[in-house]
């Protein structure tokens, strides 16, 4: 019953937020929304038992990425309104609405089957933090690994992009060569 | 009682509703919001499916998810910066120098 | 030794012409007339010689020379066939063309394509011996198209000459008349070429022998077919109706062309085959019949457009269509061997007539226009001559040769019980002899209606005349020696005698056939001989229009076939192969093209509009899944 | 020698390549030199060449990609001996006659790459080997159009290829089809010719690969209604590339109904009988009187190679060895007559630089050495007897009527049209005055040309008095491949239509 | 509580992630030399790089097949061990093109090298799992550096290049989860041998099929995007305008092969289990991807657009293989992207080594046709070998593209797609017009400015590049054999 309130309450709220993140035209609004949204659907996590993931959704996605958004905003000034010309909002709905049909007819099919072995059960009484911890330092370390690669990648990829020298071209000048260019198709 | 479809279908709604945000997004940045949306929505099936099955795979893939959405994060505003520098708008309408 | 003789007869003109053309680019030089004619003459001899010979044994020469074409079963050698016929018509060639040598060396004297000349004189010549000589039909068509060609060459052997309307001269120009020539040949090439082909699928082979003896086992519908087809090819060189036309233009040669190729040899070569094929003939009546009708028509036909005539060499020229309708007439008839003494003696006196035009040309400066000359009598003595005996000849008059050949076709027709043919043939020899003396007379006779203080007309060269004098002779006498032919060439064709019946009535057809003649004679006195008088309401009348216009025929196929045909061409060029054939190809090369160029517009540079096609895409793709999922 | 054939084909290549080398100044004489040493070097594999012999000889067979099927697999035959010795004699000649002064290097090395590839596709006995020179011998082609030819030769050129290029890519899934049946039924892969040979297959897939492959080839011969390439091709193309197209190019897809369609799908051949020649009847005639309405001498040519290009399909598809060997023979005489031809309004060209007859007439007078050449040639393509045009033709349109006596006298109209068009183009040309003071001081052929020109004279001559050397090698393969297509063939029809020369019956 | 657990290190088979290892170490070597000292060229950082992808191309080609490890994490079959060597020979072909004669902005970035290496990796990964976690991290590894590799070559172009391949990759990303998380839902499993098992016992399940088109659906968007599909291509022209020559032809040929393995894993998977649908929505998107590429590059100006159009059509081309399913349609990937890459390779050099900085001939594209106009006139070799590339990449025999698409028609023939096979060869005809067009510029006109520096960053190194890629693009006949016996072994052996 505590399951069903939540349920509802959490999904009502996290649609509508994320309905003000996708509409509104203020990037603030749209943040907060974002973010508070993100809170909610931790909210479904702990819900389903997903504890260490309800954890990091909000570390990692409240703390982390809403905290880069938010210094991005401020580098971009992006806090007056923005005005979207929005080509085409009848095509918008009709897709978004077709493929809310379409997902959720798949999702309504009977597509959970009570035959399905679980690879990696969950244990009882054991917390969820250790059991995650035992099956992402075993099976998925080496994903796990690749994904520091993928975040030292991001981090390079970030330093080098913001950093200075991208201010400047530094490919080679050849204005010198130019001129001569130039006159030579002047003859 | 809720049952695996009811979280799959909050989560394919939240999902369409991140792909409506991307198409209908002309600000790069609040296009970037769109996309954590849809991940999110990913992100919900996940936990949920980890959940019936009892089975810890779906947090991984969860798991995982967040950290290419941070990285990805990372990277793209990245190269909003630099477009940033280059054209003072992340306006995407103005983004279109290659065509045809 | 025989043999010997056979290649000498067939090459000495391959000789002559090679030396010739040697010399065909440079000026004119009389020593390669002489040789030329030389060479000629030496041919005339061998064949003379092989005539004894095949004379006094009656054997016939057959050698064979190398294999020209062999694939699949097909063998066709280049064999070469001496036999009474072919002996014959050597003999007539090489007399005839020696004469015409040695008269061109005259008449040609002042052209700077001397030598050129003589290059394809003799080049026809030696095509014409390869026709006559050969032993299959495949080498005959070879000669057949190197007559063809050569006449062509010749025809239009003064191609400098610009094309002028058709009122100023009916042939247009001699390129003209030499292409028209060679296309009307050509058709008559294509009957000639399905004839060989219909009777190499059913006997095997294209040998005179072979075929002939196989004759027997084939079907009436096969023979029939092959006749027919073997006779257009005949039509076409023999220049019979419908595909006369080009001969009366061919006049636009020199006149020995005229003489040799457009007289004598080359027209004579469909009479030829239709005697060296009669096996064939004989053995399909209807085909025989037509061809004695479709002969007897064109006698009268041509005889009725050289009546009103104004030009010299037109009117030689239709009495030699006129004279090939009564050689068809004749071996449509049965009587293949009066068709080829008729032959033989047409070649000499026509030839002489066109040589002695050729003379008269030569004096007046190339006029050609009858009505424009008279009184030449005078100045050439010796020309009006030839030309009386030729023209007596022509007309039938006892004594010269064309009565005896000319009488017995006519005997034929009647013998044959073709009566209707038989008064045509008549009608045609007293009109005959009308427009052969008409000519005379106003050449000759009456006052001179030239411009006589520009125009001195003289006499042709001693020489020259020298050299005509043995067709003059032969014209004459050729006539007495009908026994001798008749028994040397019965022994390979069949013979043909008249019945009893005719035989007694014999003086009598005789007497009707001199009558039309000369009475023809006659009303040509009675009318010219005293000078011209026009008679402008005649002139006028429809008939006198329709002849003298040659019946409308060459604006009927100058409008009816050239024009439509040049028309459809261009149509077919433009409209069909540009606009339809052409732009379809292009067509779709440009649709793909445009279709590039549409969709390159779904590539918009914006960001926005391309995640809309990536999520039109899924959208599409997960409907479609849904519904054929649910399909089933 | 047995490698002979190899070295034809790569000896010009190989020149081609160390020509990269040669001085500007020198590259025609080291062409020249090049092309005269490959057509001795034919001349020597004709010499040695058995002519009782109807197989294939001099074979040389190297796999390639044997898990692929694919071999270097060459070998020589009666039908392709002379095709590849009129390749090489066409080289040398236009390259002789050849007047381009403008980047003559790059011509000449062009020109040898070409003559590879020509001679490739002639000796290949391995599909994609022949497809390999097939496509390969479009790309100097479109060099020569493109880079030589006249005002609109980018677009002739680009047309040439691409047309040319997406028939054969058709022809290239029925050779793919080929192979597929073949492993199907053998289990190995190949695609050697001649055990594609051995395939009875049904007749329905016979029907759909001929096809594939008549598209390759139509396109090629080029057949109506896939023609119109080919006067834009001879339009704008320089002379030497007109000659080398009309030549051997041309002859491409003939030879390939030779090879391919009628040995490997003998009952399709005999059903596409009527409408092959239906359309050939529709070449010979349609063509021929467009050609008639051309302005431009060049155009005369090039229509006039598409109606007697008709001539030639016809003969293929006369099922007899008449009509056959006459059609092979027709394709060497069409090569060397309109190669000729080509290269003559290449002379007018040269010196007026203009190809419209309203621009020429009386050129008889001005220059009577060249009259006299083209009036041979011309004579030779309206198929005089004891020229070389009239033993193909004579030949092909006897094979045809045992076929249909109809058809044949529909095709026969050739020789009357062709006279039509091409005596018209004489008349306008070399007869009556000389009205354009152009043209009354112009020089007849000099040294060169008339060098260039004689030979094909004598070729024309020769080869119209005595074809027995060239066409008796040629008969006994086509009456082998006759022989071979009876037994192969498995419907009625097939059977009755596919006639066996008596000479061969019993024996072979 | 939990049984502690007990890990052999054999077992573990750590020799399988050896490869990746190897680049990664390389990558991070990169980073500490460029720590130690700033002033380093980046020759050596290009020589570096290379040895280091030899050393990776060793390590991969001592691998042995079927094996799998790290518990089953990595999945070493044929298609992985020949896919990574492709990657690698493609890696080492490709980074020389850095040593231009003129400097670039991006190659003055060691990290440029750095990531390079990372993105191998990344590839390598990708590859080497059956597991969709993996497939996708190795899979965002790789993108994430791509985008930033394109984005340094700083020009306003390439930003916006991988501003639009970064957003239209974030949404293929999220596709993809979704599909994996459908994939998920359907079996439990995201690991592709067990999903396999599991979907093929619930194909009979009434009302699930709409489940399974939709994994596929959505799964196949995610890589229609990579492999630049139809109508998900879109990105693929800009971006290859907006990145470098070298990274443009790059893109073109080795994340698209990483993109096939994936896909040879997951559609074949659907393909065998008996799914005909997946094969149909292939074969269309590819039929169309070909043709629409196609007559979309007939009308470009640019040639680098042109060949990026191209590569998308070339890729249609391929993914019409893949729908056959079969031994031969598999080999035939390989084998034409073994020979495409060469040809591509060579063709991109050439644009590369005409770069220049100011756009001389067009105010929007380096590369116009223009700039070509004559080029046989300017640089005889230059044209005749850039001539040889576009035949080749036109399907002109004996070049080596030809004969993959030989191969490629074939499979399509041998499985019964006799249309396929037409289309692929009417398509190769329509593509034939913009390659000629090409040889046109370059063959058939004059120049239309005299210019010389159409090459004017040719250096020794890119002529050896270049000269290589010419060699394996005329001789490919001569190697063609032994690559295909090898392929088909390897691909037989992994049971594809």
């Amino acid at each position: 019953m505590y399951e069903m309130v939540a349920f509802y309450l959490f999904s009502v709220l996290t649609i509508g937020l994320f309905l003000i993140t996708v509409m509104s035209k203020n990037v603030l609004y749209a943040m907060t929304s974002l973010a508070a949204g993100m809170v909610l659907i931790s909210g479904f996590f702990f819900i389903l038992g997903a504890d260490f993931l309800g954890v990091v959704q909000l570390i990692a996605y409240v703390g982390a990425i809403m905290a880069l958004y938010s210094f991005a905003m401020m580098f971009f000034d992006a806090t007056r309104d923005i005005k979207e010309k929005n080509t085409n909002p009848a095509l918008v709905f009709l897709l978004g609405g077709l493929s809310a049909v379409v997902l959720v007819l798949m999702f309504a099919a009977p597509i959970h089957s009570d035959a399905i072995q679980a690879l990696y059960p969950m244990h009882e009484g054991v917390g969820n933090a250790q059991d995650v911890g035992i099956v992402l330092f075993t099976k998925y370390l080496v994903p796990f690994e690749v994904a520091a690669l993928m975040l030292l990648v991001a981090m390079i990829a970030g330093i080098i992009l913001a950093g200075k020298k991208m201010d400047q071209s530094l490919t080679e000048d050849m204005s010198a060569d130019d001129e001569i260019l130039t006159q030579k198709d002047e003859k | 009682m809720i049952g695996l479809s009811h979280y799959l279908i909050v989560s394919a709604l939240i999902f369409s509703i991140g792909l409506m945000g991307v198409l209908r997004r002309r600000n790069l940045l609040m296009l970037f919001f769109a996309t954590e949306v849809m991940l999110n929505a990913v992100n919900i099936a996940f936990a949920a499916i980890s959940h019936y099955y009892n089975d810890l795979t779906g947090q991984m893939f969860a798991f995982f998810i967040i950290a290419i959405a941070a990285s990805e994060v990372a990277v793209g505003l990245g190269i909003l910066i630099v477009l940033y520098k280059k054209h003072g708008t992340l306006d995407l309408d103005d983004l279109a120098s290659m065509k045809g | 030794m025989m043999e010997n003789l056979v290649y000498i007869a067939l090459f000495a003109p391959f000789a002559s012409s090679l030396f010739a053309a040697l010399f065909g680019m440079s000026p004119r030089q009389t020593f390669v007339g002489i040789i030329a004619s030389l060479l000629l003459f030496t041919s005339f001899v061998a064949s003379a010689l092989l005539a004894y010979y095949v004379y006094t044994t009656g054997n016939s020469i057959h050698v064979t020379m190398m294999e020209w074409i062999s694939a699949g079963d097909l063998t066709i050698p280049f064999g070469f066939l001496v036999d009474q016929v072919s002996v014959t018509m050597m003999t007539v060639v090489t007399l005839v063309s020696t004469v015409v040598h040695i008269y061109s060396i005259g008449y040609m004297d002042h052209d700077k394509s001397f030598n050129r000349f003589f290059s394809y004189l003799s080049a026809f010549v030696f095509s014409m011996m390869i026709l006559v000589m050969s032993d299959n039909f495949a080498g005959l068509f070879i000669g057949w198209e190197g007559v063809g060609v050569c006449s062509w060459l010749l025809i239009g052997f003064w191609y400098h000459k610009a094309d002028v309307t058709r009122d100023e001269n009916p042939s247009i120009s001699p390129s003209w008349a030499a292409n028209e020539a060679f296309i009307v040949n050509r058709i008559a090439d294509l009957g000639m070429l399905v004839g060989l082909f219909i009777i190499y699928w059913n006997v095997g082979s294209l040998q005179y022998d072979v075929v002939f003896s196989a004759l027997p086992n084939l079907s009436g519908s096969v023979l029939n077919a092959a006749a027919l087809a073997l006779f257009i090819g005949a039509m076409g060189k023999s220049a019979q109706f419908p595909l006369h036309t080009w001969l009366t233009d061919a006049m636009e040669g020199p006149t020995p062309v005229s003489a040799l190729i457009h007289a004598a040899t080359m027209v004579t070569a469909g009479v030829f085959l239709v005697i060296r094929a009669n096996p064939i003939f004989s053995m399909t009546p209807e085909v025989s019949f037509f061809i004695a009708a479709l002969g007897t028509f064109v006698a009268f036909f041509a005889a009725s457009m050289a009546l009103v005539n104004r030009d010299l060499k037109r009117i030689i020229a239709f009495s030699t269509l006129s004279q090939l309708g009564y050689m068809f007439a004749a071996a449509g008839l049965g009587a293949y061997w009066i068709a080829l003494f008729h032959l033989a003696a047409h070649a000499f006196f026509k030839a002489l007539l066109f040589l002695g035009a050729g003379n008269v040309m030569h004096a007046m400066h190339d006029e050609l226009d009858i009505f424009k000359m008279g009184g030449l009598k005078k100045a050439m003595n010796w020309t009006y001559a030839y030309m009386g005996v030729a023209s007596l000849a022509l007309a039938g008059i006892p004594v010269f040769a064309g009565f005896f050949s000319k009488d017995a076709i006519i005997e034929t027709a009647f013998n044959e019980g073709t009566y209707v043919l038989w008064a045509i043939l008549v009608l045609t020899a007293g009109m005959t002899a009308f427009y052969s003396f008409r000519q005379v007379f106003l050449t000759f006779h009456g006052k001179a209606r030239y411009d006589e203080s520009t125009l001195h007309p003289h006499e042709m060269y001693k020489f020259v005349l020298i050299a005509m004098s043995p067709l003059a002779l032969l014209a004459v006498i050729a006539g007495f020696f009908m026994g001798g032919f008749q028994t040397f060439v019965t022994k390979l064709l069949p013979d043909y005698v008249m019945s009893e019946h005719t035989h007694h009535l014999i003086w009598v057809l005789t007497a009707v056939v001199l009558v039309f003649a000369v009475g023809g004679i006659w009303l040509a006195y009675k009318k010219y001989a005293n000078g011209l008088k026009r008679d402008e309401e005649l002139e006028n009348s429809f008939i006198y229009k329709l002849l003298a216009n040659q019946y409308y025929i060459p604006q009927f196929y100058e409008e009816f076939i050239t024009k439509p045909y040049a028309m459809l061409s261009e149509k077919m060029w433009t409209s069909v192969d540009m606009k339809i054939v052409d732009a379809t190809v292009d067509g779709i090369a440009k649709l793909i093209y445009k279709s590039g160029d549409g969709s390159r517009k779904m590539q918009t540079g914006n960001l926005s509009n391309y995640l809309n096609w990536m999520a039109v895409g899924a959208v599409l793709l997960l409907v479609v899944a849904a519904i054929s999922a649910m399909l089933g | 020698m047995d490698n002979i054939l190899s070295v034809l084909v790569f000896f010009p290549a190989i020149a081609g390549l160390l020509g990269f080398v040669v001085d500007k100044e020198s590259a025609r004489t080291y062409g020249i030199t090049v092309a005269a040493i490959e057509l001795f070097l034919s001349l020597w594999l004709w010499f040695s060449f058995d002519s009782a012999n109807a197989g294939m000889q001099f074979v040389e067979m190297i796999p390639l990609i044997p898990d692929f099927g694919v071999s270097y697999y060459i070998g020589v035959d009666g039908i392709s001996l002379f095709i590849i010795i009129m390749a090489a004699l066409m080289t040398l000649i236009g390259m002789m006659s050849m007047s381009i002064t403008k980047n003559i290097k790059n011509m000449i090395i062009t020109l040898l790459f070409l003559e590879m590839t020509m001679i490739g596709v002639f000796v290949a006995l391995d599909a994609i080997i022949f497809y390999l020179f097939w496509e390969l011998s479009l790309v100097p082609m479109l060099y020569i159009i493109g880079a030589w030819g006249g005002p609109l030769r980018v677009y002739a050129s680009i047309k040439f290829f691409l047309y040319t290029f997406a028939g054969s890519l058709i022809m290239l899934v029925g050779m793919l089809f080929m192979a597929y049946v073949y492993h199907n039924l053998t289990g190995v892969w190949s695609f050697a010719i001649t055990d594609w040979y051995a395939l009875v297959l049904p007749v329905d897939y016979q029907l759909w690969l001929f096809a594939a492959f008549f598209f390759g080839f139509a396109i090629k011969v080029p057949m109506f209604p896939f023609h119109t390439w080919l006067p834009y091709a001879h339009g704008q193309a320089p002379t030497i590339g007109s000659v080398i197209l009309a030549a051997v190019l041309l002859k491409m897809g003939t030879y390939g109904f030779v090879r391919f369609s009628l040995p490997m799908f003998p009952d399709a051949s005999v059903m596409m009988i009527t409408p092959i020649a239906v359309i050939s009847i529709i070449m010979i005639i349609y063509t021929a009187m467009v050609a008639y309405a051309q302005k431009d001498i060049k155009q005369v040519i090039a229509y006039s190679s598409v109606s007697h290009m008709g001539i030639i399909m016809l003969g293929i598809f006369a099922m007899n060895a008449e009509g056959i060997s006459g059609s092979v023979f027709q394709m060497l005489s069409h090569g060397i007559v309109s190669g000729a031809l080509f290269m003559l309004v290449g002379v007018i060209y040269d010196r007026r630089h203009t190809k419209l007859m309203s621009e020429f007439g009386g050129l008889a007078s001005v220059m009577p050495k060249y009259a006299v050449i083209f009036g041979i040639m011309l004579m030779a393509a309206v198929g005089l007897p004891l020229t070389i045009g009239f033993v193909g033709e004579f030949l092909v349109l006897l094979g045809f009527y045992q076929v249909s006596p109809i058809m044949t006298i529909l095709a026969g109209t050739s020789i009357i049209i062709g006279a039509i068009y091409m005596l018209a183009v004489y008349k306008k040309s070399f007869f009556g005055p000389v009205t354009n003071e152009a043209n009354k001081t112009l020089k007849d052929l000099d040294a060169k040309e008339t060098w260039s020109l004689v030979p094909l004279v004598l070729i024309v001559i020769w080869l119209g008095i005595y074809p027995k050397p060239v066409l008796e090698p040629i008969d006994n393969s086509v009456k082998a491949m006759l022989v071979f297509m009876d037994e192969k063939a498995i419907t009625k029809e097939a059977k009755d239509m596919i006639k066996v020369a008596k000479s061969s019956q019993g024996g072979v | 509580m939990l049984q502690p657990i007990n890990v052999s290190l054999e077992s573990l088979n750590l020799i399988t992630l050896a490869p990746m290892l190897i680049a990664i170490a390389g990558g991070l070597v990169i980073l500490v030399l460029d720590l130690i000292s700033e002033k380093l060229h980046k020759s050596l950082y290009v020589m570096l790089t290379i040895l280091i992808l030899v050393i990776d191309f060793g390590a991969t080609l001592g691998l042995n097949v079927n094996e799998r490890g790290f518990f089953d994490v990595m999945l070493i079959d044929g298609i992985s061990i020949i896919s990574q060597l492709m990657i690698i020979v493609g890696s080492i072909i490709f980074i020389p093109l850095a040593l231009t004669s003129k400097r670039f902005h991006e190659y003055s970035y060691p990290e440029f090298f750095a990531l390079f290496l990372f993105m191998i990796a990344g590839f390598q990964f990708m590859v080497a799992s059956d597991n969709l976690i993996l497939i996708f991290v190795g899979l965002e590894t790789a993108s994430l550096s791509l985008y930033t590799l394109i984005a340094l070559h700083n020009r306003a172009n390439s930003y916006e290049a991988a501003v639009k391949y970064f957003t239209m990759g974030a949404l293929a990303a999220a596709f993809f989860a979704m599909g994996s998380a459908v994939v998920y839902a359907l079996t439990g499993s995201v690991e592709l041998y067990k999903v396999a098992e599991v979907m093929a016992t619930r194909l009979n399940e009434t009302g699930i099929m709409i489940a399974i088109f939709g994994s596929a659906v959505l799964l196949l968007v995610a890589f229609s995007f990579k492999l630049s599909l139809f109508p998900f291509h879109t990105w693929a022209p800009d971006v290859y305008e907006g990145a470098s020559a070298p990274l443009a032809g790059y893109m073109s040929v080795v994340p698209k092969i990483a993109a096939f393995v994936v896909s040879i894993r997951i559609f074949g998977m659907y393909i065998d289990l008996g799914v005909e649908w997946v094969r149909v929505t292939i074969l269309v998107l590819a039929v169309l991807t070909m043709t629409l590429a196609n007559i979309m590059a007939l009308v470009q100006e640019d040639v680098k657009r042109m060949l990026a159009y191209s590569s998308i059509s070339h890729a249609g081309f391929i993914m019409a293989a893949l729908a056959l399913d079969t031994t031969e349609g598999t080999t035939a990937i390989f084998l034409y992207y073994a020979l495409f890459m060469f040809t591509n390779l060579g063709a991109f050099a050439m644009l590369w080594i005409s770069r220049h900085k100011n756009r001389r001939f067009d105010k929007r594209f380096d590369h116009p046709y223009e700039k070509f106009a004559g080029f046989i006139h300017i640089m005889p070799v230059g044209a005749v070998i850039m001539g040889l590339f576009m035949l080749s990449l036109a399907g002109v025999p004996p070049f080596s593209v030809f004969w993959g698409k030989i191969y490629v028609m074939q499979a399509a023939v041998n499985s019964g797609y006799i249309w396929l096979a037409i289309v692929m060869g009417l398509n190769s005809a329509i593509a034939a017009y913009y390659y000629l067009k090409l040889i046109v510029y370059m063959f058939l006109m004059d120049p239309v400015k005299d210019v010389d520096t159409i090459y004017y960053n040719l250096s020794k190194p890119l002529m050896a590049v270049i000269g290589m890629a010419t060699l394996a693009t005329v001789g490919a006949i001569f190697y063609i054999q032994p690559l295909i016996s090898y392929l088909y072994y390897m691909i037989s052996a992994s049971g594809y």
